[in-house]
């Protein structure tokens, strides 16, 4: 057991354990915070994959926008304080079922396809942000270009979806 | 173990910092804004100035009762100002006084500030939330608004001066920087030190907590030892953000002697933008939300757009 | 020239769809496209006509030919004097009538697809006319099946207008087949589609007596049909309730005279079938008689013409059949000329008195002086007096079976005795309709005598519109005699034997003695009808053709339809009610919860990557 | 470290999404399962990169713009829930139905 080996153990066991009480929780806005654990202990794990850069995107754009937008949509809905019965549809053993199925299936993959195989994360080339550019910038100029275009496009839908209803307002 | 017992000193002195520094600001928000306002304010705690006022207020937190409202979710309403001040003692880790003079020279050191300060908005957000307080809530929702609004440029505005310098290292953009960059990178510092005030809910950004119209807006049901977290919370918020301005766009350590006391220049430097948080507060009045939301995507963004052209042009013609 | 021969088909069509176009835009330009278009047409004919009468070389010319497999089908043209008489008479006759239509028709609401109809008739008969390949000719042949049939039912509202068109279109489109057959046997055994290369190659000989009765039979057939003779002579007078300027344009000079045509410009192919001879001889023999006696006894103004017109294209059949090639021509020429003046006065009549029946008619002498003269000079003509051209041509058209009786080689001999009989008897019943119709319609107590004063209808001659056709028509029927004098000039050099002094006496003493019994008739029954109308017994033809062919063909169709609705639809609706079925189970699934669906996608995705899986 | 542990924990997390995503009703709450998903997404990505010592460095590239892929749709998709919330006044995704094939179609005449 190296020192990385126990953080991994350690962090992905507040990853889990605080996205099974993202999907269990009764109170709606404990829920993004326990988002916000997820999402930071899963950022810690790219630490420790050698994705420095990746990570703390991670905790900028998620946990510095994307939780903050899910906060505010819950207030803005005006979701309660406190605990609520009615939160899950009556479906949870189905529901399990199948993300028990994609468990197993996922699950049986990845371990009967790379049981054995040891990440060496010894001399790992750090993902700076030196060569993160590099390559965004040189090798995959093309999708970045293209996804600068779904930007755009989800840019301008979520300014027609906001106003499309504000000029009908009145009714 | 050298090593260890060097991490172990730089953080120490980091936390040391953390806790003097934003007292320092405090103070200085206090008796300048006092001065500013010619209202003299108590003037008898520690004798010349009431220089000690800070302290008895401290004094005066702690022996409060911890009150928590009843409908209130107790955890976060417990947690969120922990929350809150935590990113800054985090991101002041990364800053750095002099040459070396750094708790932990990180390769991405901008972005780790960035990112890491856009957390502590969601202290704030759980603290309006689980207050039970339809103000609360209301001033909560004011601060996701305006955080959503100023993040964009705020971090815009970053990325034109790490442009400039061709690292996103602190250290290295310190290193880089230039008298000219004070011309040329102007518009940045601007947008950067007006989103961040935004950032932190600062005058003339407040709405957030307006007191005329929210009470204290996310912060109205704390009191005590609670309340006082908040309020250094945004003290250390203005340290980090006076820092990063100083560091960022005006030269860091650069100055004259700067080998000998280059650290010297960064406190300084940092010390005034500090103090002109605290004038542009006492100087205007609060904005609208809706004026507030018009600086941002109106003024803000294409400004630091604008700038992001400008030096993208000045890199590769200087480079050239 | 031969492209002035282009443009003179163009014009008709291009009027037609310029009539079209113009809709009702406007009725200056309607009439003025309809009546330049005739006008045009006709200087153009006559540009065309007058250089190829006589003996002037006929002009032939290819514009375009198929290059696939077979005979080429060729946009061939051929003008020869039988070409040009008959482009003559058509655009003459057409123009007149357009002339015509412009005070006949006018306030007609459907005036610009009339119109454009006509100009379209006109186009299609020139295409006939000058075409020298048998598809060309056949496109205009059908174009005048369906012209004709979309004129008729020009007052579509009236339920016998529709009938007529039906019958008519029905009839003659059931004929042509004959000609589409024809002209595949002819293509077969002659390669190539020409009718001057297959008619050149008959002529050479090496063919046998019995070598092309086929094709000359079919081609009879298609003829029979198209000029309405017996047994297939039932839609021309159903066809009545057509405007009457369309029963001149019909009669005189395009769809009817287009068999006549036909037979003329295939003759020798029919000269050299005997067969088809002998079965034209007693179709005109039978029909001639027959129509006559419909005529005698009809009292519809129009329904007289109508089988005056199947009665006189027996005629010349009949001289076609003798062998009397110029008596036929020359017959129809004649024909159309006065039948085209008859039905364009009985327009006239019928326009001023407004109804076609003789009955509601008397007296119209005063009334209208212009109608009465013109027409008179028709009836004349029709009924074969003295100076007129009908006296000439038809005196032609006995002589001829006279001449084949009495020492002819193409039909039979008892079939020409039967020919020349039947000739002489029609004429003489031609004389007694014609007559009967005159005098009921001119003279006599005039309709309405019986009437109040108040009630007395307002008859007034028509407008010069109407009244110029006429005499424009009436100079021919008068003067047009001189053509048989001098055959030459019109139908080239050649022998003829068109003039029968010792007949031509004969049957004037006969249509004088058959006046006079007429004359005496009518004053007995005081003024009106000289004998009793009546319904005579159809010989039963229409029921043949019920009993034989409609009724079968209805039986099929229900028979058709009960098939298709029970049998094939049967799996048409078995295979929507399973697809129904399954639509409503599997819409259970479909109940709106994204989240439903989602689960289902989830462990279809599964399932597939275990699939892939175990498969891999 | 065995390179199956994040494998293993990525697919947990999916696992997880998934179940969120299949059995809240809140659509703030579903979209939260949504991120889950794209997280262990970005996970697996990140292990490979690591994994194959990709000099390109396609894998963290890749999680990047999954990362801005998920900034954009969380922005639609609370665009659309807050749309709904104004239309309908809440934002329970049982009660959206309607899309459900409730009615009878209409069988044309025959």
């Amino acid at each position: 057991m190296t020192v990385v080996e126990v953080l991994f153990l350690l962090l992905g066991l507040v990853a889990a354990g605080s996205a099974l009480l993202v999907v269990t929780t009764r109170t709606m806005v404990h829920a993004a915070l326990w988002l916000v654990v997820t999402l930071g202990a899963v950022a810690g794990i790219f630490l420790l994959l050698a994705a420095e850069f990746v990570a703390w995107v991670q905790i900028l754009i998620y946990v510095g926008a994307v939780v903050v937008l899910l906060l505010f949509a819950l207030m803005l809905t005006k979701a309660p304080t406190g605990p609520q019965p009615d939160l899950d549809a009556r479906r949870a053993l189905p529901a399990v079922a199948v993300a028990g199925l994609v468990l197993a299936v996922l699950g049986t993959t990845v371990v009967a396809g790379f049981h054995g195989v040891e990440l060496d994360l010894d001399g790992a080339v750090v993902g700076s942000a030196q060569t993160t550019g590099a390559t965004i910038f040189q090798q995959w100029v093309l999708p970045f270009e293209v996804l600068s275009v779904l930007l755009l496009a989800a840019l301008v839908g979520a300014i027609v979806l906001s106003r499309g209803t504000g000029r009908r307002g009145g009714e | 173990m050298a090593e260890l017992v060097e991490v172990l000193l730089r953080v120490a002195v980091v936390l040391l910092a953390f806790l003097v520094v934003p007292l320092l600001v405090g103070q200085v928000e206090h008796k300048a804004m006092a001065h500013m306002q010619s209202r003299v304010g108590p003037m008898y705690a520690g004798g010349f100035h009431g220089w000690a006022q800070l302290v008895a207020d401290g004094v005066k937190f702690v022996q409060k009762e911890d009150v928590v409202p009843a409908a209130a979710d107790r955890t976060v309403f417990k947690m969120a100002p922990a929350v809150a001040l935590l990113p800054y003692l985090v991101a002041m880790v990364a800053i750095p006084i002099g040459p070396g003079l750094v708790g932990q020279d990180l390769d991405i050191g901008l972005f780790f500030v960035v990112a890491v300060m856009g957390v502590g908005v969601v202290g704030t957000l759980m603290g309006g939330w689980s207050s039970a307080n339809k103000f609360s809530l209301l001033g909560g929702i004011r601060v996701a608004a305006q955080l959503m609004a100023y993040e964009l440029p705020f971090v815009l505005a970053a990325a034109s001066v790490a442009m400039a310098a061709g690292t996103l290292s602190l250290t290295g953009i310190v290193e880089a920087w230039n008298p000219w960059w004070l011309l040329w990178q102007a518009p940045a510092a601007l947008v950067f030190f007006v989103a961040g005030l935004a950032e932190l809910q600062r005058p003339p950004f407040d709405i957030p907590v307006a007191d005329a119209e929210l009470v204290f807006g996310p912060y109205t049901e704390y009191g005590g030892l609670r309340f006082a977290l908040f309020i250094l919370a945004e003290y250390a918020g203005i340290v980090v953000l006076s820092a990063l301005t100083a560091v960022l766009f005006l030269g860091g350590w650069h100055g004259p002697w700067e080998d000998q006391v280059g650290w010297l220049w960064t406190l300084a430097k940092t010390g005034l933008v500090a103090f002109v948080v605290v004038w542009v507060r006492v100087a205007y009045p609060r904005l609208r939300e809706d004026q507030l939301q018009r600086l941002a995507w109106q003024g803000l963004v294409p400004l630091v757009l604008f700038q992001l052209a400008v030096t993208a042009i000045g890199v590769v013609v200087m480079s050239s | 020239m031969i492209w002035v021969v282009l443009l003179v088909v163009l014009v008709p069509f291009t009027s037609a769809g310029l009539s079209l176009l113009v809709g009702h835009g406007g009725e200056v330009a309607e009439r003025g496209i309809a009546v330049g278009a005739g006008a045009l047409g006709l200087a153009l004919a006559g540009v065309v006509a007058f250089p190829h009468l006589g003996d002037a070389t006929p002009l032939a010319h290819v514009f375009a030919a198929t290059t696939a497999a077979g005979p080429p089908i060729e946009l061939a043209f051929y003008v020869d004097p039988l070409s040009a008489v008959l482009l003559l008479l058509a655009h003459t006759v057409a123009f007149l009538v357009q002339v015509y239509s412009l005070g006949y028709m006018h306030g007609d609401p459907r005036y610009p697809s009339y119109a454009a109809l006509v100009s379209l008739f006109t186009g299609a008969m020139t295409l006939v006319v000058v075409a020298d390949d048998l598809w060309v000719l056949l496109v205009g042949w059908e174009l005048m099946g369906a012209c004709s049939y979309f004129l008729i039912s020009h007052h579509w509202e009236l339920p016998e207008a529709r009938a007529g068109a039906v019958k008519a279109f029905l009839m003659t489109r059931t004929a042509d087949l004959g000609l589409l057959f024809a002209i595949l046997v002819l293509g077969l055994r002659f390669d190539s589609y020409r009718i001057s290369t297959v008619m050149a190659a008959i002529a050479d000989g090496g063919f046998g007596r019995d070598d092309l009765w086929l094709p000359a039979v079919l081609l009879t057939a298609a003829v029979v049909g198209k000029s309405a003779q017996f047994p297939l002579h039932t839609w021309l007078p159903d066809a009545m309730p057509g405007p009457t300027p369309i029963s001149a344009l019909i009669h005189a000079a395009t769809m009817v005279a287009a068999g006549v045509f036909l037979v003329a410009r295939t003759y020798p192919l029919f000269l050299s079938a005997p067969a088809a001879l002998n079965l034209l001889a007693l179709v005109a023999a039978v029909t001639m008689l027959l129509a006559a006696f419909y005529a005698l006894f009809t009292s519809d103004l129009k329904r007289v013409l109508a089988w005056s017109t199947v009665s006189q294209l027996a005629y010349m059949f009949g001289a076609l059949a003798v062998g009397a090639w110029s008596a036929g021509v020359l017959h129809l020429l004649a024909h159309g000329a006065f039948k085209a003046l008859l039905f364009l006065a009985a327009g006239a009549v019928v326009h001023a008195v407004g109804s076609t029946s003789m009955t509601a008619m008397g007296g119209l002498r005063d009334k209208l002086p212009d109608t009465f003269l013109t027409m008179s000079i028709g009836f004349g003509a029709l009924a074969g007096v003295v100076p007129l051209v009908g006296f000439f041509t038809k005196d032609a058209v006995i002589g001829a079976t006279w001449d084949a009786a009495l020492h002819g080689r193409l039909v039979w001999p008892w079939l020409a005795w039967l020919l020349f009989a039947s000739a002489v008897v029609t004429a003489v019943l031609t004389v007694a309709y014609s007559l009967r119709a005159w005098l009921m319609v001119f003279l006599g107590s005039p309709a309405g005598a019986d009437l109040a004063e108040g009630e007395v209808p307002e008859i007034a001659e028509a407008p010069p519109s109407m009244k110029v056709p006429l005499y424009l028509l009436a100079l021919p029927t008068a003067l047009g005699g001189l053509v048989v004098v001098y055959p030459e000039a019109v139908l080239g050099s050649g022998e003829y034997h068109l003039l029968h002094p010792e007949l031509g006496l004969v049957m004037t003493v006969l249509v004088a003695l058959t006046a006079a019994v007429v004359v005496r008739a009518w004053r007995r029954s005081g003024g009106r009808d000289p004998w009793r109308p009546r319904v005579l017994p159809q010989p039963q033809v229409d029921r043949v053709y019920d009993i034989g062919l409609v009724r079968p063909v209805m039986r099929l169709a229900r028979l058709a339809r009960a098939g298709d609705r029970d049998v094939i639809d049967a799996y048409a609706d078995g295979a929507a009610a399973g697809a129904w079925g399954l639509g409503r189970v599997l819409r259970l699934a479909q109940n709106g919860n994204v989240q439903g669906y989602l689960m289902v996608v989830v462990v279809g995705a599964c399932a597939l990557a275990v699939v892939a899986g175990v498969v891999a | 470290m065995p390179l199956w542990w994040p494998l293993l924990l990525s697919s947990l997390l999916f696992a997880i999404g998934v179940y969120g995503v299949l059995v809240r009703r809140n659509a703030v709450l579903v979209l939260m399962g949504v991120e889950l998903m794209l997280n262990a997404v970005n996970l697996n990505l990140v292990a490979f990169d690591a994994y194959f010592r990709d000099v390109l460095h396609g894998g963290q590239t890749f999680a990047l713009f999954v990362i801005v892929i998920a900034a954009a749709e969380i922005g639609l998709g609370l665009a659309i829930v807050l749309l709904v919330f104004r239309t309908h006044g809440q934002i329970d995704v049982d009660t959206m139905r309607e899309l459900a094939d409730r009615e009878e179609p209409a069988v044309a005449e025959r």
